[in-house]
This record gives structure tokens, C-alpha cells and sequence, in this order.
């Protein structure tokens, strides 16, 4: 349970803006959004980047900077928790191997069927960063795809090391990759991520100039840092 | 032929549903995986069938589905019933309370 | 996908996605203020962000157009790809800021021994009353810091 | 007029986990009930037209997210405060 009993004040807050929100919500005529943006980026979006996922092309062509912040703040996070919870990848082999195995061995279905699963789910996170410019998904879903991938044998079997280091740079190295590519498009085009490679014809794989690219660094970078974060919580008991 | 698709996916509703109700009946952690794991995949592996049939072009993904759905449910429901074991947890006998879910 | 026939239950249908978003932000704020456990803050966050997700997405909706993505060499209308960017966005980013909020509050109960909002305020308090006010007020929750 | 049915399916779906977050004794059940709110909110992305974000949610918001709150429950479990367990 949350409380005991309900709070009279935070109940008494809800209900004041339950009754804003309705007040708001009353005027937005859903369906009629009038998209003067959207409509122009959809227009053009195809043409000019040769993606056939719009949703793609704003994100790492449009606001492709925006997305270089949100990188930014996603690589702070990972950090902070990462010094947060004192795991450096100095010490982080030995002393997490000491203390997990007070914990009962994984039983011989799990780490047989993780062993079968890991190759599975690597293909399936490829499959989804590389084909980010032509259907559903991207550099971020393929990415908690690959973070998955290499945290279930670590749940199979907690004693056998992941490589923090290799994990640090090949998150290092995606993301100067994509700064690069970015600088690559200044010098070549005049502005930061312009479109380079040229667009080819929509819906081929090998299309949409640097978008493919940009995506693989942001997937290689999401998973490692997902998959750093998620072995990093993943310590011991604290009693 | 689309009566089959149609026929594929009532049964596959019908597993769901005994699956999502033997959940809820059923007294202890156990018999609970049973429910939820025999009778789930049994239905999603019929409803993908049915839907396969409906839209043929989709085989090739509904295929790696089923594969995905067949490898990782048992996997899932055995390693909650290892776990379930490890920590002490008694299977049900005829008379005992039901557990709360 | 077929298509919505009239206008009335368009109207319907909007206010279903109004009601589920709306209903995720009161049940969030809800628990940001009533919590007195540090995860339950956290989930009431994730709660809050996933209702003003769904709010945006909803915004950008139209109901005789396809999702932003061209198959073929179909020119229909689409909906408005610019809130899926962002909510593309936001989802990842919370994702990185439920995490490092996991990570404080694994540290803090290392450190402290509890997740009991209430008795870390009342800690945290008591450390930073002066000495002469906390004979007065020993470990009340309600010392006045000057 | 069937995809109105699973929108209202699922945002009843929704309200209702997203309730028994709030009121769930046990706090992993909570986190278990935040995972199904984020798997309705990806179908109602789906019925919303953005299959993107829909996938997002689903491995980020389902997925991610819920087994990094079971890990934390999971280290801090023997230090809950006395009425949350």
C-alpha cells in the first residue's frame, strides 16, 4: 500500500486539478490537430532524406542535435549511477564475483536457454537498428534489445565477468562517432548532420545517406549503457 | 479457408482466457504456472496460426514469433518454479488455504 | 486500419484517450505526494510520464491518415510525426532518469539502513539543526532550519 | 469502430494497473502492474499511429524499465520502511 490511509490534502489536489485538466482538455478538438509542421516535414521528409520512417528522419536529421543532447543526458545518467552505486571498472570483476555467490546457482534450463536466447535476441536487435530507416524501430528500441541480449547471461550466470571495459569503449567510441558524422555533414553540406552518402532510393536498405550509420552508433551506445546499468544495479544484497 | 483462420483464433481466445482464469483460480504458485504456461502458449501459438492464415505474407515473422514464443515461455515459467523451490515454498495439498495472489 | 465513420465517435474516442492519459497523471501526482517509500515516488514518476506520453501522442492524431512511414509509393496522409519524435525522446530519458533515482535510492539505503521518506526528512533535519536547537527539538521533524 | 473497442480495452486496462500500482501491498507486485501499464500504453500507441513509439514503450517502458526497479527492490528488500514490504 501506498499509505495506510488516503491523504486528505494530496486527494484534495488531485481533485483541483483533475478539474483543470478537464477544463483543458474540453477545448482540444481531437483529430483536428493542425499540424503546420508536421504537415511540411511529411511532405518533403522522403524527398530530402530518402528515409521512408518519418519519425526517423526528424529524429536524426531535423532535430538530429536534439538528439545528440538527449544522448548527452542519457550518458550523464549512466555515469552518475554508475558513481553513485561506487562500482569502477577497476575493481568491478573480483569483488562483485565474491559477493553474488552467496546466491544460488541458476538451474541448468536457464543457462542452457540463455546461451540458446543470446544470438536470437543479438540478431533481433540488429535486425531492428538497421532497419530503423525503413520500418518501426531504431537506434533506441534496438538498443534495450542489445542491452537485454547481454544482460540475460549475466542473470544465468552471475559469476562470469562482463567486460566493463570493452562496454565503456564501445560507448565512447559510438558516440565520437556520431559527433563526427555530424561534423562530417558541416564541412561536406554547411550545416551539423547533413544528409552525406546521398539519399538513394526510398525503402532500400542501403538508403537515406548517414541515417543507417547514425543509428548504429546510437544503438551500439544506448545498449552499452543500458546493459552497464542494469549489471551495476544488479549487485548484491544490502543487509 | 478463412473459416479455419476464424476457428484458429476462437481456440486460441478460448486457451487465453483459461489461461488468465486458471491464473486467478488456482490456489498455489505452482498449479498457477501451469495455468499460465501451458494454456497461454497453446493460445498465442494458435492465434498467430490463425493469423497466418488470414495474411499469408506474414509468415516468415508470425514463424520467429511462435519460435520466440515456444522457446522462451517454458524457460520462464521453469525458472519462477526454481526459484518458488529454492526459497522453501511448499506445493498445495487438498485442504490447505489458498494462497492471495 | 479502418477508418472512423462519424464525428461522434471520434469525439468518443478522444475523450477514451483524454480519460486514460489524464487518469495516468492524477494517479501519479497522487503518489508523488502521498508516497512514503522512495521506489513508490519512482513508480508514481513513471506513472506521471507515461500519462503525459500518451497525452502528446494523442495530440497529434488524425483519424484519415496512416502512421509516418511510407510503404510503396503511397502519398497519403499521415499523422504528425513531430510528438513521436519527442516522445521517442522522453521515453529513453526517462528511462535514464528512473535509473539514476534507482541508484540514489539503493545508495541512500545502504547508507541510512531505511526508504522511509518521513524518517529521512526527520535525519536529515536533525543534522542540520544547530547544537543549541537540537536540545530543544531532538529528532521532532518539525525543526524550523534558520 | 473496432479499434475504439481496444482503445477503451486498454485504457480501462491501464487505469485499472495503473490503481493497483497504488494500492499493491507487496512492491514488486506494483512494479508488475507498472509493466502491464506500459504494455496497454503501447497498444493504444499502436491504435494512436505510432508504431515507433509503441515499440519503445514496450522494450524501454515494459521491458527496461521494470527489470531495473526488480533489481533495486531486489538490493534494498531487507531495509523497506515498516508498512511497505
Amino acid at each position: 500500500m501506498l499509505t495506510s490511509r488516503p491523504r486528505w490534502p494530496a486527494l484534495l489536489f488531485i481533485l483541483g486539478l483533475a478539474l483543470l485538466l478537464t477544463a483543458l482538455l474540453r477545448d482540444l478538438h481531437f483529430g483536428n490537430a493542425p499540424m503546420q509542421v508536421g504537415q511540411a516535414i511529411n511532405g518533403v521528409a522522403a524527398h530530402e532524406t530518402g528515409a521512408a520512417n518519418v519519425v526517423a528522419s526528424v529524429l536524426l536529421a531535423y532535430r538530429g542535435l536534439d538528439t545528440l543532447g538527449e544522448l548527452a543526458i542519457l550518458f550523464a545518467a549512466a555515469t552518475g549511477a554508475g558513481l553513485v552505486l561506487g562500482i569502477a571498472f577497476r575493481n568491478g570483476n573480483g569483488e562483485a564475483q565474491a559477493k553474488t555467490n552467496t546466491e544460488p546457482p541458476a538451474g541448468f534450463i536457464l543457462r542452457k536457454g540463455a546461451d540458446l536466447m543470446f544470438p536470437f535476441l543479438l540478431i533481433l536487435g540488429a535486425y531492428v537498428i538497421l532497419h530503423g530507416h525503413l520500418t518501426p524501430g531504431g537506434g533506441f528500441q534496438g538498443g534495450a534489445i542489445l542491452a537485454a541480449a547481454f544482460f540475460v547471461p549475466q542473470l544465468a550466470r552471475p559469476s562470469s565477468p562482463f567486460n566493463e571495459r570493452t562496454a565503456h569503449w564501445v560507448e565512447a567510441l559510438a558516440g565520437a562517432s556520431f559527433v563526427l558524422i555530424g561534423i562530417a555533414g558541416l564541412a561536406g553540406a554547411g550545416w551539423f548532420l547533413a544528409p552525406l552518402l546521398g539519399t538513394g532510393s526510398v525503402g532500400e536498405l542501403l538508403s537515406a545517406g548517414s541515417i543507417p550509420l547514425l543509428q548504429l552508433a546510437i544503438g551500439l551506445k544506448v545498449g552499452s549503457e543500458l546493459a552497464g546499468l542494469m549489471i551495476a544495479l544488479h549487485g548484491p544484497k544490502e543487509t | 479457408m478463412t473459416w479455419i483462420a476464424d476457428v484458429l483464433l476462437l481456440i486460441g481466445a478460448a486457451f487465453l482466457f483459461l489461461g488468465a482464469l486458471g491464473l486467478w483460480r488456482m490456489p498455489d504458485v505452482y498449479t498457477r504456472l501451469q495455468a499460465g504456461t501451458k494454456a497461454v502458449t497453446l493460445g498465442s501459438v494458435a492465434m498467430l496460426i490463425g493469423v497466418g492464415i488470414e495474411r499469408p505474407d506474414w509468415w516468415p515473422k508470425l514463424l520467429l514469433i511462435t519460435l520466440f514464443i515456444l522457446l522462451t515461455s517454458p524457460l520462464g515459467s521453469s525458472t519462477v518454479a526454481r526459484a518458488a523451490r529454492v526459497i522453501g515454498q511448499r506445493p498445495w495439498r487438498a485442504g490447505d488455504a489458498k494462497e492471495t495472489p | 486500419m479502418e477508418t472512423l465513420s462519424t464525428a461522434t465517435e471520434l469525439e468518443w474516442l478522444g475523450w477514451t484517450f483524454y480519460a486514460g492519459s489524464a487518469g495516468l497523471v492524477l494517479l501519479g501526482c497522487y503518489a508523488l505526494f502521498a508516497a512514503r517509500h522512495a521506489l513508490r515516488l519512482l513508480l508514481g514518476l513513471f506513472l506521471l510520464e507515461s500519462g503525459v506520453n500518451l497525452f502528446l501522442v494523442a495530440v497529434g492524431f488524425r483519424p484519415d491518415a496512416a502512421a509516418p512511414i511510407l510503404v510503396g509509393e503511397q502519398a497519403g496522409s499521415m499523422v504528425d510525426p513531430l510528438p513521436q519524435a519527442l516522445i521517442l525522446t522522453a521515453i529513453v530519458i526517462g528511462v535514464g532518469v528512473l535509473a539514476l533515482g534507482l541508484a540514489l535510492a539503493v545508495r541512500v539505503a545502504k547508507e541510512e539502513g531505511t526508504l522511509d521518506l518521513a524518517e529521512l526528512g526527520r535525519r536529515l533535519a536533525a543534522t542540520h539543526t544547530p547544537a543549541t536547537a537540537e536540545e530543544t527539538l531532538p529528532q521532532s521533524g518539525r525543526t524550523e532550519t534558520p | 469502430m473496432i479499434m475504439a473497442w481496444v482503445a477503451l480495452a486498454c485504457v480501462v486496462t491501464m487505469l485499472v494497473a495503473g490503481v493497483l500500482v497504488l494500492t499493491q501491498r507487496k512492491l514488486i507486485g506494483a512494479i508488475a502492474a507498472a509493466s502491464v501499464v506500459s504494455v496497454a500504453l503501447s497498444v493504444l500507441l499502436v491504435v494512436l499511429r505510432a508504431p515507433d513509439v509503441a515499440l519503445a514503450e514496450a522494450a524501454v517502458g515494459a521491458g527496461l524499465s521494470s527489470v531495473l526497479l526488480a533489481l533495486a527492490v531486489r538490493r534494498v528488500g531487507a531495509v523497506d520502511s515498516k508498512e511497505d514490504t
